[in-house]
């Protein structure tokens, strides 16, 4: 307890009781905030390796051992860069929506699970809080591209928010199998709910939907019309600079390891796999595969067109999605999973 | 975890508010700033921007917007009913399903009606 | 002060705001940004100050209780219908803009005024009379939203098909609206 | 917020801004729905049930009313309700 006016020890020993507890563990070191900037850093350079190996080249070398260092070196140079406002954009704007895509692309993170206690905060409805603040997309990159007020941002920003708006419905419609399997929101209960089975075996087609929607959100390639370079420059970031290319590139990454964190969670058993490593090393490995499958089509496939895109997202995703949902009540009145003691 | 897990959530975001904030506020500090009407011209190939840079939009997005909102609504839904499946008597998924149906061939209508280039 | 055990046997003082702080935030986000909405003078920052307007209800929700309504609240109304609104001030922008002296006549503006007044007047006056009656403090009494489901399908299976058709009907009619004549 | 929300229905001209009262006005209905359903003894559902539907008719309201501005706007290339009193072009 501590008494009204604090001694200067009382004070030190509350910040000591802060600093080693584990909610301020978990919001600034591992799931949270220090862990996510390391993550965001590998992946930058995991991405360039890997497409660098697909193309026969060796990609970052030069910083560290392996060019490892090399997204700090980015990260440093883009810093200390001026940032450029086209004269005729909307400063407020465009200076406030890269600060909220990368606190949108943050803010899941608070309910992730990276193990049976490793998570920040443990909320019920913690997978369409996700959904939710990935909703919240579209709008920042239309309000982005608007504001920049320049043509190429503009049809890119365009194309995304049509793209996003697309592939948003059967990646929910998708999720709701899991969600009707597990009976709950909560991904700490998805999870626990998965020690016997992986989602991904009763729910396969709807692991299918959410990965190629998972991939159309993240505007990765084959899906990345937004920003096509041989067409629109840079898509609807062509007119940031500096840090706030920073911000949105954090963002973007962020998101990435987002979808392949919800791909673990949802469909391969979060942090489960045999005792001999900790779960969140389980989480991280099973989410760095995810993200690997989702960088390797970006060195793989050319880009599709708009109109098979939108025939993708709009006819044949949402209706397998659909069709899975009937599916899955089929199979939990069944009453199969269970006799089988899968759930 | 006796915190209530939305005042994490609050203290959460503040932490990525600062922190992202101070990233941007950086470079204000320390990087040059020469306004220049050359460079801060919006980028346009190398030419200088004709016209207005905030065009008319293309109707042929709005369907899908349209679609949007509906599909929005109709997953919520769906995942308030999705929750307590296994927890309800079967007939009690009645309703919902009947809904789905309901509502599946006026939005087939509405797909085909935003697929067709001619429309829009 | 309350302490919270944590793992470990260490002792985090429970951060507890009070709950009439959250509500004045709440309260002033809300009605700043819904006052806003209709004030800003770009249409755009009126639908930005309409969607922080949006999110500040959904603050409510989560303060009352309802989580998913919360979440309902930020996924349809700020992610759909904000960005269905941008769209469509950009799609008749230009010419929109031109009329910035939105700004209402003399007496029109004052009968709004005198108008929202009244109405906040009566209100509070209402809820000043009812106020005695309501319990001060809510039952401590949680809602799972595992209720939700069986509430919507079992005791209101009839305004979901009816929704069902208003969805259909209004989803046709926009387009047909939208639509191009030929 | 009923108030700001009549304010708006009662002053502004610009039909997007019309619709954003008729948005703020239904916000605070459901925002009463949910309020009193918690505050009822004991708190029950019901309420963010009714609250539920009325978010989902909002939204149509809302695409539907989207469109009518569009249209108008193709029609009279103007989207002042003052200007649009006329029935007959």
């Amino acid at each position: 307890m501590v008494g009204f006016p604090p001694t200067p020890a009382e004070i030190l020993a509350l910040i000591i009781a802060i600093v080693t507890s584990h909610q301020f563990i978990t919001i600034v070191v591992f799931p949270g905030f220090i862990h996510l900037l390391l993550v965001v850093a590998f992946l930058t350079w995991y991405e360039r390796k890997v497409l660098a190996r697909i193309q026969l080249r060796i990609g970052p070398l030069y910083a560290g051992p392996g060019g490892i260092l090399q997204p700090l070196a980015d990260g440093v140079k883009l810093i200390f860069k001026e940032i450029m406002i086209p004269y005729k954009a909307d400063r407020p704007l465009f200076l406030g929506v890269p600060l909220m895509l990368a606190l949108l692309a943050a803010l899941p993170f608070a309910v992730i699970p990276f193990g049976q206690n490793w998570v920040i905060a443990n909320l019920d409805v913690g997978i369409v809080f996700v959904f939710a603040a990935a909703s919240l997309f579209p709008s920042m990159i239309l309000l982005f591209a608007w504001a920049s007020n320049s043509k190429y941002p503009f049809l890119g920003g365009l194309r995304s928010l049509f793209q996003q708006v697309g592939y948003e419905i059967p990646m929910w419609i998708s999720t709701l199998s899991v969600v009707m399997l597990a009976g709950s929101l909560n991904l700490v209960d998805i999870v626990n709910a998965q020690s016997r089975i992986w989602f991904i075996i009763p729910a396969f087609l709807s692991f299918i939907v959410f990965f190629i929607a998972a991939m159309a959100e993240l505007e990765r390639l084959p899906f990345d019309l937004p920003t096509a370079e041989p067409e629109l420059v840079a898509g609807w970031v062509t007119e940031s600079s500096g840090a706030i290319f920073m911000l949105i590139f954090m963002g973007l990454y962020m998101k990435l390891y987002l979808m392949s964190a919800l791909v673990t969670v949802l469909f391969l058993g979060g942090w489960w796999g045999p005792a001999f490593l900790p779960q969140p090393v389980w989480f991280i490995i099973k989410t760095l595969i995810v993200a690997t499958f989702i960088i390797i089509p970006r060195g793989v496939y050319p880009r599709i067109r708009v109109d098979m895109l939108i025939k993708l997202g709009w006819t044949r995703l949402l209706i397998i999605a659909l069709a899975n949902v009937f599916l899955t009540i089929l199979l939990l009145s069944s009453g199969v999973l269970s006799a089988w003691g899968w759930l | 975890m006796a915190l209530n897990p939305w005042i994490v959530i609050v203290i959460w975001a503040v932490i990525i508010i600062i922190m992202m904030s101070a990233m941007l506020a950086l470079p204000m500090f320390w990087s040059r700033r020469k306004p220049d009407p050359l460079r801060d011209m919006p980028f346009e190939s190398g030419q200088v921007p004709q016209g207005e840079g905030r065009r008319r939009l293309v109707m042929q997005y709005y369907p899908y917007l349209l679609m949007f909102v509906v599909f929005d609504v109709v997953a919520m839904f769906l995942f308030a009913w999705g929750i307590s499946f296994t927890k309800m008597p079967l007939d009690a998924s009645l309703p919902v399903i009947l809904f789905l149906v309901l509502a599946a061939p006026p939005l087939g209508y509405a797909l085909h009606l935003a697929l067709n280039r001619e429309n829009w | 002060m309350v302490f919270c055990q944590l793992g470990g046997g260490c002792e985090l003082p429970l951060i507890s705001i009070p709950p009439d702080l959250t509500f004045i935030v709440l309260a002033a986000v809300t009605i700043i940004g819904s006052i806003m909405a209709l004030q800003a003078k770009e249409l755009i920052y009126g639908a930005v100050a309409l969607a922080v307007s949006f999110i500040g209800i959904a603050g409510f929700f989560v303060f009352l209780d309802a989580p998913y309504l919360a979440m309902l609240q930020i996924a349809i109304y700020v992610g759909a219908i904000v960005v269905l609104i941008l769209f469509t001030i950009m799609l008749v922008r230009r010419e929109a803009t031109d009329e910035l002296t939105d700004r209402p006549e003399r007496g029109e503006g004052a009968v709004g005024v005198w108008l929202a007044g009244l109405i906040a007047v009566a209100i509070s006056g209402v809820a000043a009379l009812a106020g005695p009656n309501l319990p001060a403090e809510p039952q401590p009494a949680s809602l799972p939203i595992s209720d939700l489901g069986p509430t919507l399908a079992l005791q209101y299976p009839i305004p979901l098909i009816i929704l069902a058709l208003l969805m259909s009907a209004a989803l046709l009619g926009a387009m047909a609206l939208a639509k191009l004549e030929k | 917020m009923l108030g700001i929300g009549l304010y708006g229905l009662s002053v502004k001209k610009n039909a997007i801004r019309i619709l954003f009262a008729i948005e703020i006005i239904v916000n605070a209905a459901n925002l009463n729905f949910a309020a009193f359903t918690r505050y009822m003894n004991p708190p029950q559902v019901s309420g963010q049930v009714i609250v539920f539907y009325s978010i989902a008719a909002a939204a149509m309201e809302a695409a539907v009313g989207l469109a009518l501005i569009l249209v108008a706007f193709r029609l009279n290339s103007t989207i002042d309700v003052r200007r649009l009193n006329k029935l007959k072009g």
